[in-house]
């Protein structure tokens, strides 16, 4: 029995820091943000080199077959780096959810261009959650109609996976009647769009209800993931910055309200990590279940609000500084900002695992 | 308990509804979250009816410029829920007009009052407040701007920080060390600079916002003459609490608070989920009526503060813990609009979904600055516990950054 | 204008204040919690000496007729002490129930012998805000039959304000067919009961709907200065023992950790005060106004969270010691306990008011 | 991640299960809160059939009466795991068996070792602990509970209080300053006080449960053998500390929230108020969600410290934030029960309505005294700042009760 990683993911992560620390360290982060595409090549063919885009397809595709907690070590450390890549729908939802949905040809087409890096699959899941300002997704004899918002790594997605009608759907980015339009978000790293739908042409992924449930749970444990790995690296910050700044010929660390701040940090997201790691754990271990389920709605619930108290207590042990543009320490507290938006506020996510258990 | 009023504020407020009503026209517009800009002549031309009609500058004495009647915080108080009330900006709120104008009225020497008084009211010389640099945030007295007297001149060197208005301030009243062999907080002068004086350096200071509401400050053997000093040599950290006295109405003003929670009530009747109003959900309901009761209860509070300012009393913890309670309320009402807005409250800049120009995303970056900015909520619980319990003060030690200890408990268990 | 005491309150609150150092100190209240009457008879003598009964109560009954911000400091005070005095229903919420009733018979019976002490009054509107356990009692044609449970103050009444089928009634203890058994709570200071009615006679009280709410709105704020009062006594002891204990050769009150925890009470506590007092003003002032009722349930909710965090903020300061029987600290502790947890939980008096404010 | 076990393990897991099934008729009834007294023969002899089997006093060597396993962290784990799930009370969780064998262990004489530990493991002899005093609390340290060798005894005089079952104790353990003129916490020995010795008196300290969970224990020229020492004089607070190491399982353990939760949940199932039940109040459902993922984060990040554990490495923070969350939580757990129940929620003692034996409001107190005792949160905060951080201690500094200043800021603003 082991909770926590073995030697190889050790190493793994160790490969990961490294290409992270010299492909995406802060002053690159800023040039994507810039941009807005929630994309950077050099950054995505490191990562598939190493072979982080494959660890969720299945080996006679061209990837590792591993585990969803293997996938999650790749989610945290993206987070860790605020690094743009839109990792959580191409290489952690998509090839789940494709290789569960039964479609051999849809399987045989993207799952090796996932692996090896050759393609971007964006999600536009959130009105599965819940309708926000009338849009909404209809389907009308396999072509859909309507709006998507918020479609989540949309910036250089060559397809879509589409809630619509209870079900999912792979949606092309080419197709004919499909406008794609980006929505601007505090947090630049990540590309998200409206997606307009006038009788497109969408191919459909069998498992109705049930596929779309365990989506939302692989999207809904990979945010808390990227949340764990940005919220460690506020603290970290914070940390380290409350050991070097001196007021009142104090480093500010040793006084108790500061410390005590850096103590409750730690003590909410020790365990949360935990959790998170469990319910990364239990996505491919017992996957679709309702403890699967329940342990992903309580990752995303939790993390958000864990987030949100380490993302405003870092900044604030920063003083003015952690105000500024220039330490940049906002992109981590936008990044875990928008991860708890997504998907499901944390109240709606826990009436959902609520009603669940009161049955 | 007695709310009313006498018939005279009674009358007052009819006074200023009629003003309000026939003046409208001629206010400048409402301003958002997104033109945090320099006042235009509108401003200025508005502020001068202001002061005609008693409504800005109200207790400053004719002679500089002002409407000079007698200090009613009654009045003062009702001016501004009218203003207020009516969705009309009131008279400008610069940093000169809040804090200098009424520093010199108490200290400054009749020159100093004739020179700097009127133009700061009218808003024709803005200020700047030069206090904070980036080496002292909570602890501003430990400053390192340096200033020299050499012959008739002052001779200034160094850098501030979160100078708000710097860009385009004539004047910056600033905390400069000028006695550097004296203790801590008397070796502090408070100089008056004319930002235009060769040596002086403003650099936008882009925050987490987005934007640059604030600014750096480079004095490079800024030189001004000798004269332009309040008080004397080293009483500059006096001066500066002279100051801090007369900074009210800003942070932890209760009218801040309930225009934000109208907002974010209006807000919560407009949005919806599968059809379905935000403020119809029992979570988000219940979370606008906590805060609710919380902008009621720093209203009332501040009604306190008032009587008390009103009867000559000193209204302690009342006073005190305002602003402390007064930011974080305005964080968390904030945090709420964003959680309203579900995922649609992450948008910012630009585009068809933005909800109220981002302000939501905007203050809430923004308050958690205001939160850190004016003396953290460490400082802010210092200052309530010290000063409003009694309670001993921190005591001196010295912990550098390097060599530090830890491995073992600081204390036992029972 | 003048939001606070006027010097004419301030001195009757000094006299309360001597009253009750002199004839409720803590011993006094073990000695009358032990016995679990909730009334003590020289006390409440001693009240109605000084006019506390008949603050409420108006003139031409042999009142004073004054405000409920005058019967409010009453019952911050009787929370200061945790006295044990059946006040709240029978001087705050029975004279403004009983006179707008309209009926003058039952008013001209009770409110003098109220205003004189003679009487005292108990409050069986627990199922006027859900009923629970089964409970609830049925009018049928003028008699009352079934449970009221948690009957406040009831240990020594005379008669309840009961509610039954939205409409308000009272009942005289010694009527037939009705039991009061008593129940046993935290705070001994108060005596609550179960009602068990079996046809039992009871006076309508003519007001319907609206005056089941009046009578909720006055005993909410009540129970909400009852809380300030006791809040603001353990704060207070907490910030003395600050001063005076002794750990790692600093008084305890040098250490952030504790400051920070007892500014933080005080910045809760300060403004909860405020939004009391108005709310208790505004009962007499716009009575049975729609903003009369918003601000009882703001100062019923609110001061149940404030309360709940000072009493545990202030044991806490108080160490070890605050956990002991000796110190007495457990008395503040159980009634806010107590205040809390009577006529609807915060988040159900939030309900209420959110339902309004929606329409 | 690999959650599986060893056939090795799932063998020793049915074998468990089997030795319940058979034996639970032997098992004394489950201990509810109000009924914590003094093991009797029950307790005693269910015991001595765990040891035999191997599920108590596992790891004690035989020749001390105990099985003689070698240590294993998993085979612990499933032990508890499983006793738990069925509902069955495991081994005596005594304080001698806790904390004092282990103790004597690591650091006892082989005399102390076969005189103490045997009679500790069955609970024939049952032990106290003497640390806390009225005027040591969060600053155990500084205990003054004085210790002098006269000849070859011990004559000691003080006071100990919030001692568990001082009243049935045959021994105590305990903390005496021996050494006046060493510093603080070399002036500290440890030694074993039989309570039966003249001059101990035991008095009950009734805590705001109503209840004497703990008693006050009074030394008046109590006198014991010089050889009643562990480990040399003046190093009681280096045992102290080696025993606390020991101290698993008690404050923090996610067994005892779990249950706590379930308890929970079984209430708001069955409570209902005009006929709804609690758990389907959307906001009662709420706060049980968020417990619930605190629950589950405390039983995943206790599973990380058991793998460190088991592999020999230090887990931490992980281990560090334990005790702090786990007792922070079953408060907040106990305050929702508490809210679920409504009006009912504050029924103690006795009475038709009284739900799970007035247990929550006990708990509500209790926790909140296990909160304070164990180490206040500023302690534990204090401890993982400084532990787990590396955070600089707090800065020594006399400030005594009388004298205080205050009246001015700590600090600026900017």
């Amino acid at each position: 029995m082991r909770f926590g990683l073995s030697s190889e993911q050790e190493t793994f992560r160790d490969q990961l820091r490294r290409l992270l620390n010299e492909r995406s360290p802060l002053e690159r982060v800023r040039e994507v943000a810039a941009g807005g595409s929630g994309y950077d090549e050099r950054l995505w063919t490191g990562l598939a080199e190493i072979g982080a885009m494959g660890v969720l397809v299945p080996e006679e595709y061209g990837g590792l077959g591993m585990g969803a907690f293997d996938a999650g070590l790749v989610l945290e450390e993206l987070g860790r780096f605020t690094a743009p890549a839109p990792y959580l729908g191409t290489a952690f939802v998509a090839p789940l959810v494709l290789s569960e949905s039964g479609s051999n040809m849809l399987a045989a087409e993207w799952l090796p261009r996932i692996a090896g890096g050759e393609a971007r699959i964006g999600l536009a899941l959130a009105e599965a959650v819940g309708a926000r300002a009338g849009a909404g997704v209809r389907n009308e004899h396999g072509r859909l109609s309507g709006t998507a918002l918020m479609a989540l790594e949309a910036g250089t997605a060559d397809a879509f996976i589409t809630a619509a009608g209870g079900e999912l759907w792979l949606v092309r980015s080419e197709s004919a009647g499909l406008t794609c339009t980006a929505m601007t978000s505090i947090d630049r790293t990540r590309a998200l769009a409206e997606l307009r739908f006038d009788g497109v042409e969408a191919e459909p992924l069998a498992g109705g209800k049930a596929l779309t449930r365990r989506a939302l749970d692989l999207a809904r444990v990979a945010l808390a993931a990227d949340t764990v790995g940005a919220a460690d690296a506020m603290f970290e910050q914070a940390t380290a910055y409350s050991k070097q700044r001196v007021q009142f010929e104090r480093v500010i660390g040793s006084f108790q309200g500061v410390k005590h701040a850096l103590a409750d940090m730690a003590t909410a997201l020790e365990p949360a990590r935990a959790l998170t790691w469990y319910a990364l754990h239990m996505q491919t271990e017992m996957p679709g279940s309702t403890e699967a389920h329940r342990l992903a709605c309580h990752a995303k619930a939790h993390l958000a609000e864990v987030g949100r108290m380490v993302a405003r207590g870092a900044t604030e042990v920063h003083g003015g500084m952690g105000f500024t543009d220039d330490l940049g320490l906002h992109f981590w507290f936008k990044r875990i900002g928008l991860d708890r938006q997504l998907l499901g506020s944390p109240e709606q996510i826990r009436a959902e695992a609520a009603a669940a258990m009161a049955a | 308990m007695d709310l009313s009023l006498d018939q005279r504020y009674l009358d007052f407020r009819d006074e200023v509804r009629s003003f309000i009503a026939a003046n409208r026209g001629h206010a400048p517009p409402a301003v958002t979250f997104r033109d945090r800009v320099k006042p235009g002549p509108a401003e200025f031309a508005w502020q001068a009816r202001l002061i005609e009609a008693g409504y800005a500058a109200r207790t400053i004495p004719r002679e500089y410029g002002g409407f000079g009647a007698e200090p009613d915080m009654l009045e003062q108080s009702i001016i501004a829920e009218e203003f207020s009330a009516a969705g009309v900006q009131g008279g400008l709120q610069g940093i000169g007009i809040i804090m200098l104008v009424p520093t010199l009225l108490e200290v400054g020497t009749p020159e100093q009052k004739a020179r700097y008084i009127p133009k700061a009211i009218t808003g024709e010389e803005w200020w700047c407040q030069g206090y904070s640099e980036p080496g002292s945030g909570s602890d501003l007295a430990s400053l390192r701007t340096r200033g020299v007297l050499e012959g008739d001149e002052w001779v200034i060197n160094g850098q501030k920080i979160w100078t708000s208005g710097a860009h385009y301030a004539q004047m910056m009243f600033c905390l400069v060390r000028t006695e550097p062999d004296a203790p801590k907080h008397r070796g502090i002068s408070y100089l008056l600079i004319p930002m235009n004086t060769p040596g002086v350096t403003v650099s936008p200071l882009k925050t987490m916002t987005g934007r640059s509401e604030f600014n750096q400050v480079f004095f490079d053997d800024v030189r001004i003459p000798a004269t332009n000093i309040v008080a004397g040599r080293g009483e500059g950290w006096k001066v500066a609490n002279v100051t801090l006295k007369h900074e009210r109405g800003g942070l932890g003003d209760p009218a801040k608070s309930i225009a934000r929670f109208e907002g974010l009530l209006k807000l919560m009747k407009r949005e919806t989920v599968d059809g379905s109003r935000a403020i119809d959900d029992p979570l988000l309901a219940d979370r606008l009526m906590q805060l609710e009761a919380k902008v009621l209860a720093l209203k009332f509070n501040n009604m306190r503060v008032l009587t008390a300012d009103l009867e000559g009393n000193d209204p302690g913890l009342a006073r005190l813990v305002t602003k402390y309670y007064g930011t974080v309320l305005n964080h968390e009402i904030d945090a709420l609009a964003i959680d309203a807005m579900g995922e649609l409250g992450v948008l910012y800049e630009d585009g068809e979904y933005l909800r109220d120009e981002g302000a939501w995303q905007a203050w809430y970056m923004h308050d958690l600055g205001l939160i850190i900015g004016g003396g953290s909520t460490n400082i802010q619980r210092n200052i309530i516990a010290e000063r409003g319990l009694d309670l001993p003060r921190e005591p001196k030690a010295v912990i550098p950054p390097q060599g530090m200890g830890g491995g073992t408990a600081s204390g036992g268990r029972g």
